[in-house]
């Protein structure tokens, strides 16, 4: 009952949340030197077609009756019309989304688990050569220029020894012939693999260092001596002691981490030329199809709002001390 | 009185904390190596500014090798190559350092001291204002910078200075929602209540009482701003959106993409790669070194009491 | 409800206090239960007597140090001090007030700033007070250390916190308490922390300070045997409600209260009949 | 045969001025079914202590010399293996309740459910938890209570939690840290009988470790007064308390506030905390000894027998001088 209540109360602080950013976008593209009408409307179009446009998005309208009439779009999923590819907007971004929640949820999850493994060795045996190692590979790892390492990996994996295709997420020949589904996932995983390792190597060095400060932390409470003059095995006192409690903070921060993993996926995508939201939405942002851009945009900050409110969820979860 | 005697004994204080925590930060050996790579970085920044006066050819942005029209190889002339249209790519080096450095610590400063203010004044005041101030934190903790800074991008035509600022202005939010946790703590100590029931004002607890307390944190903060600040901002350059007239090593990878040279030219492609994960690499060690140095929990067993 | 009303006004009254914590999580959940630290006390502590309060932890003793030193504000009630409400008190007059009023802490390591040095937290009240010069202020606190057994008091003036043991760290509170002569100090658990012998030391000084300067004590305490030893009278506190008040002796000797009873046999004592 | 026997035991830590003395040179012994008590002020090494005789001391600390036999084992050359099959079987210790004891993410019943199954480790699941409510009968916590987590917990139902942990297996010796340090008087009061009650019933040794002599008394038929790391009194609580002779104990008892104490408390001086790290041949209380002697600055001193049953570490003309 009070999960339900909590839940509610969060959707609706969300549901704020994305309105005022909403609105801090529109005034933002209101606000940029030149002319709105031609940045909101294809050039491309027929001069009927314009007008029609124009009266439909209000722009011939006062500032705050196109906000009224911009929040009214939004709600009956008018995006607008994207200026290259002549498609309403909200067709194209459906179209990219799976591509994007793929790669970025097996790529998080993957290293999410990696690393809270791998972290949580390197805590147990602090000091020694694992450890060591571990830590200074996550420092690397973390710090790593992501674009570059994309294209370090391209250039080796893909270019001079061939193994995996130079980008794309399936190669046509295979899907334009009647080829069995075992094949074609196959060969998605095939090009997914670059773009995978690539996130994935760069999450894993935070989750591995976040995982492993916040074990050392635990390693320091009393209930892990009271396991210990159990007389516990130290792997039950690791895996079930102090992991579990480790692993609390871990989740918090994969929230607040999110909008910065976005950043490191919108990169990958682009050097992959994955067909994902950022690769849309760089692509957009360079050709100035602003209505592509803000619904590619719009689209990331609401995945990012309940993504943070799964993550409350998780954490209620897993912490028998809060309840909601 | 004897009332000289009061400052230089006050000082000491200070004098003996600072060297009590550099004895610790010196036995970390990743905090020697941080220090290390970051000074030969400084070194390079330095030079930045004295190479371009041996000569037209050694501008990094202009100086275009009139013998060379193509990417060539490391040579004697030019110890790391030229790009494509023959600019030294040592001397781009050099100057990608300089506003590495200059990005990676103005954002830093502006965010960590703006995180620090709002940490302080959202914690000890509480209520509506802690409110209203984390709310807003919240909207900037969700955004992607980089997603935000390319929005801005394609309306605007950014300027560096204008691209460290908003990045400064994008991560403000996690110092201040540290510095306000420490401050919610710090606030229900018996020393700051012992300070208010002698008397003190609002305006000394926090500059007499807090500040000092949360400062080291605040500083530790700073070496991590640095490393996320010069990522963000190498990643824009990278996808073009950077400031024009500034060379950068986010802007010559940008050069070596999108010239195409990327599979051709390795002299081109790693440097500056290298270059950045090297400097975030350096900062973060010194950050993880001087973690260790105030926070006594990590410190070895013994030391610490 | 205080036998033996003596005709002076009492230093510290309490009439009727109420204090309830409303426990509201944030704005969309209004808040639902509150809890009632403080069920209508009323209390009178003459001047010069060194008042115990009694009670166990989560009974609402601490609430009652710190209403009197405005760190917090009763829900309900009239506080009085020499006979003239007290409650809700701005500027000039709270600070006015706090001159009067001072409080030693618990945690001797929490309560002083570890980074200001033993004088500048002894100094701190006079400096906020606007009292003195730079001279006379240091004058003042060498005298204050020596009074509170910290001395020669110039050896102390420029330590930190961190250069002393606790018992040392408990006098420089004490210190800190009564650098400004105040009429009525509030002592909340001071010596909890530390072990017996360096407790009774300091109880000596509470002794010795009462006597000299003539100020009044409330001392809050779990420990009966504490109270007995250093208090005129004492109040029984349970769960916000005084459940007895008078002589120390008294009370311990010839409890009326069932709770008193129950607390007073509770208490571990050296009788070997196992 | 005494379970345990303690012999010229010293423990050191290192520190960065030095091998810090924690415990130097202690010998006693407990035999079974009996109750031995160790008093002393904080610093004076009785946890310490504690934590050797469960194997669970720091990384920077070791046993320096002596040895601690159990029955036939010697505990002081027991490697991890060895203590793991040991701890919480033979051993076991009560830990203090504000201290964050239990795991606050597991289930109450299952914390102590695994002491069980980790000793015995053909026992069915069913069985396991049969016994858990047993011990949960035996420590007075109420069945509807066996599934909650920690933090539900009043202070005085986490401390019977902790002692239903340490009584899991039965173990021959209980070592009890300051149990009821961070509990309220009539809590502890509930606390302490319970554990009396416990030990006579199931006829085990008990340790007991506490600053507080009042508590200490009550507990324990034995007690050992510990200074500077040292053992400087012992005998049975009578003879310690009603008749004290080593000059630290005496001036601890004097300063120690009772309900019955009138006028008769002696504050003492202010002393310093004896130096651990570097031991000079000499009494380490002397600096604050009211009685002290030439030779107690520069000798070490001896046991003075008492009665056959009570010792003090001291000097014959010092113990006799009034």
């Amino acid at each position: 009952m009070k999960t339900k209540k909590f839940i509610f109360n969060k959707l609706i602080e969300i549901t704020i949340l994305f309105f005022i950013i909403l609105t801090i976008l529109f005034f933002l593209f209101r606000a940029a030197p030149g002319d709105p009408i031609t940045r909101m409307v294809d050039p491309n179009l027929t001069p009927e077609d314009i007008q029609h446009l124009i009266a439909q998005m209000g722009l011939d309208q006062p500032a705050w009756k196109q906000y009224i009439i911009y929040i009214k779009n939004f709600f009956t999923g008018n995006l607008g019309h994207s200026f290259h590819y002549g498609a309403p907007v909200s067709s194209i971004i459906l179209n990219r989304m799976p591509c994007t929640i793929l790669l970025f949820t097996t790529s998080t999850l993957l290293a999410a688990f990696v690393g809270v493994f791998l972290g949580k060795i390197a805590a147990w045996k602090k000091g020694s050569r694992l450890d060591n190692f571990l830590s200074i590979g996550a420092l690397l790892c973390h710090t790593l220029f992501i674009p570059w390492f994309a294209l370090l990996v391209l250039w080796i994996l893909a270019y001079k020894v061939g193994w995996f295709p130079l980008g794309g997420i399936i190669s046509p020949e295979l899907w334009i012939w009647d080829t069995s589904i075992f094949i074609k996932v196959l060969d998605v995983l095939h090009h997914m693999f670059l773009p995978l390792l690539t996130l994935f190597i760069i999450h894993l060095g935070s989750y591995l260092l976040l995982m492993r400060s916040s074990m050392l932390g635990v390693i320091k409470e009393e209930y892990i001596i009271t396991a210990r003059a159990k007389g516990l095995s130290d792997k039950v006192i690791r895996d079930k002691h102090a992991a579990r409690n480790a692993a609390l903070p871990v989740i918090t921060s994969v929230g607040l981490s999110l909008a910065f993993s976005i950043n490191g996926g919108a990169l990958t995508e682009q050097i992959f030329t994955w067909p994902g939201i950022g690769r849309e939405l760089i692509f957009a942002v360079s050709n100035n199809d602003y209505p592509l851009a803000q619904a590619c945009f719009l689209l990331i900050t609401a995945v990012v709002l309940i993504a943070n409110l799964i993550v409350d969820l998780l954490y209620a979860y897993m912490d028998p001390r809060i309840k909601y | 009185m004897k009332n000289t005697k009061n400052r230089p004994e006050n000082k000491n204080h200070y004098v003996e904390r600072f060297t009590k925590g550099w004895a610790i930060y010196i036995k970390n050996p990743m905090g020697k190596a941080g220090l290390i790579i970051l000074l030969i970085f400084m070194l390079m920044a330095i030079a930045s500014f004295f190479v371009p006066l041996l000569g037209p050819v050694y501008d990094p942005m202009t100086g275009a090798d009139p013998n060379i029209t193509y990417s060539t190889g490391p040579s004697f002339q030019h110890w790391l190559g030229t790009d494509f249209i023959g600019r030294d790519l040592f001397v781009q080096l050099l100057e990608g350092a300089k506003v590495a450095f200059i990005v990676g610590l103005s954002c830093a400063f502006i965010s960590v001291v703006l995180g620090t203010a709002i940490g302080m004044i959202s914690g000890y005041a509480g209520g509506i204002i802690d409110t209203l101030l984390m709310r807003v934190a919240d909207i900037f903790m969700v955004l992607p910078s980089l997603v935000i800074l390319l929005i801005l991008a394609s309306l605007w035509e950014l300027s560096i200075w204008v691209i460290i600022f908003i990045i400064a202005i994008m991560r403000w939010p996690s110092v201040s929602r540290i510095i306000r946790s420490q401050t919610l703590s710090l606030k229900s100590r018996p020393f700051i209540e012992a300070s208010r029931v002698a008397g003190a004002s609002n305006f000394r607890i926090i500059f007499k009482h807090i500040m000092p307390n949360v400062l080291p944190l605040a500083f530790l903060y700073m070496t991590f701003r640095v490393t996320s600040a010069i990522l963000v901002e190498a990643a824009l350059s990278f996808l073009g959106f950077g400031d024009p007239g500034q060379v950068s090593w986010g802007m010559m990878l940008q050069w070596v993409w999108s010239s195409g040279h990327m599979f051709q030219a390795p002299y081109w492609l790693l440097p500056p790669g290298i270059c950045i994960s090297l400097l975030t690499l350096s900062f973060y060690m010194l950050g993880r070194a001087m973690d260790e140095v105030l926070d006594p929990r990590l410190r070895k067993e013994g030391e610490g009491e | 409800m205080t036998e033996e009303q003596n005709n002076q006004t009492p230093i510290i009254e309490l009439n009727g206090v109420t204090k309830e914590y409303s426990s509201k999580k944030n704005f969309l959940s209004k808040g639902e239960a509150s809890i009632i630290a403080l069920n209508n006390i009323s209390l009178a502590i003459q001047k010069k007597e060194i008042f115990g309060l009694v009670g166990q932890s989560g009974s609402g003793k601490t609430t009652i140090g710190r209403i009197l030193v405005k760190l917090e504000e009763p829900t309900k009630g009239i506080i009085k001090l020499n006979g003239k409400p007290t409650n809700n008190l701005k500027g000039r007059l709270l600070k006015n007030y706090r001159s009067k009023v001072q409080m030693i802490f618990q945690d001797p390591y929490q309560s002083l700033n570890p980074h200001l040095s033993i004088a500048e937290t002894i100094i701190e009240p006079l400096v906020v007070n606007r009292i003195g010069n730079t001279a006379t202020r240091r004058e003042k606190v060498i005298e204050t250390l020596e009074i509170v057994g910290l001395s020669p008091g110039q050896e102390f003036f420029h330590r930190y916190p961190h250069q002393l043991s606790g018992g040392q760290r408990q006098r420089v509170a004490v210190a800190r308490a009564i650098i400004l002569d105040p009429e009525f100090i509030v002592a909340d658990e001071p010596t909890s922390m530390m072990d017996a012998t360096i407790a009774i030391q300091l109880f000596q000084l509470l002794l010795d300070i009462r006597k000299k300067f003539k100020m009044t004590f409330l001392f809050i305490t779990h420990n009966l045997a504490a109270a007995k030893y250093l208090c005129d009278r004492i109040a029984v506190i349970n769960n916000g409600v005084i459940v007895e008040t008078g002589i120390a002796d008294k009370v311990i000797k010839n409890p009326q209260n069932a709770y008193t009873k129950k607390l007073i046999l509770a208490q571990p004592g050296f009788n070997f009949k196992n | 045969m005494a379970l345990l026997r303690v012999e010229n035991l010293s423990v050191g830590y290192k520190s960065k001025h030095g091998l810090i003395h924690a415990v130097n040179n202690i010998s006693f012994s407990i035999e079974k079914g009996r109750s031995l008590g160790f008093v002393g002020e904080s610093g004076c090494g009785k946890t310490t202590l504690g934590m050797t005789l469960m194997g669970l001391l720091p990384e920077n600390a070791s046993i320096l010399q002596g040895d601690i036999f159990f029955n036939d084992d010697n505990l002081a050359g027991f490697n991890d293996e060895k203590w793991r099959t040991f701890r919480g079987k033979e051993i076991s210790m009560i830990f203090q309740a504000a201290m964050n004891a239990l795991n606050p993410v597991i289930r109450v019943d299952e914390q102590i459910a695994e002491v069980i199954a980790i000793h015995n480790p053909q026992m069915p699941r069913t069985q396991v938890f049969d016994q858990v409510k047993k011990i949960f009968d035996l420590v007075e916590i109420p069945e509807d209570r066996l599934r909650d987590f920690p933090h539900q917990y009043s202070g005085g139902m986490k401390q019977r939690a902790i002692i239903a942990m340490a009584l899991a297996c039965a173990p021959k010796l209980i070592i009890a840290d300051e149990p009821t340090t961070a509990l309220d008087v009539i809590v502890q009061d509930q606390i302490l009988k319970e554990i009396k009650k416990i030990q006579t019933a199931l006829n085990t040794s008990l340790i007991f470790i506490s600053h507080d002599i009042a508590v200490v008394a009550d507990v324990c038929r034995d007690i050992c007064v510990m200074y500077g790391g040292q053992i400087v009194e012992k005998g049975n609580r009578e003879e310690v308390f009603q008749s004290p002779r080593h000059p630290y104990t005496r001036s601890l008892l004097e300063s120690f506030l009772t309900l019955d104490s009138n006028g008769d408390i002696k504050v003492p001086e202010i002393r310093e905390s004896p130096d651990l790290i570097t031991i000079t041949g000499g009494c380490s209380f002397a600096a604050s000894c009211k009685k002290k002697c030439e030779k107690c600055e520069n000798r070490n001193p001896g046991w003075v027998n008492l009665s056959s049953t009570h010792q003090a570490l001291c000097f014959e003309e010092v113990i006799h001088k009034d």
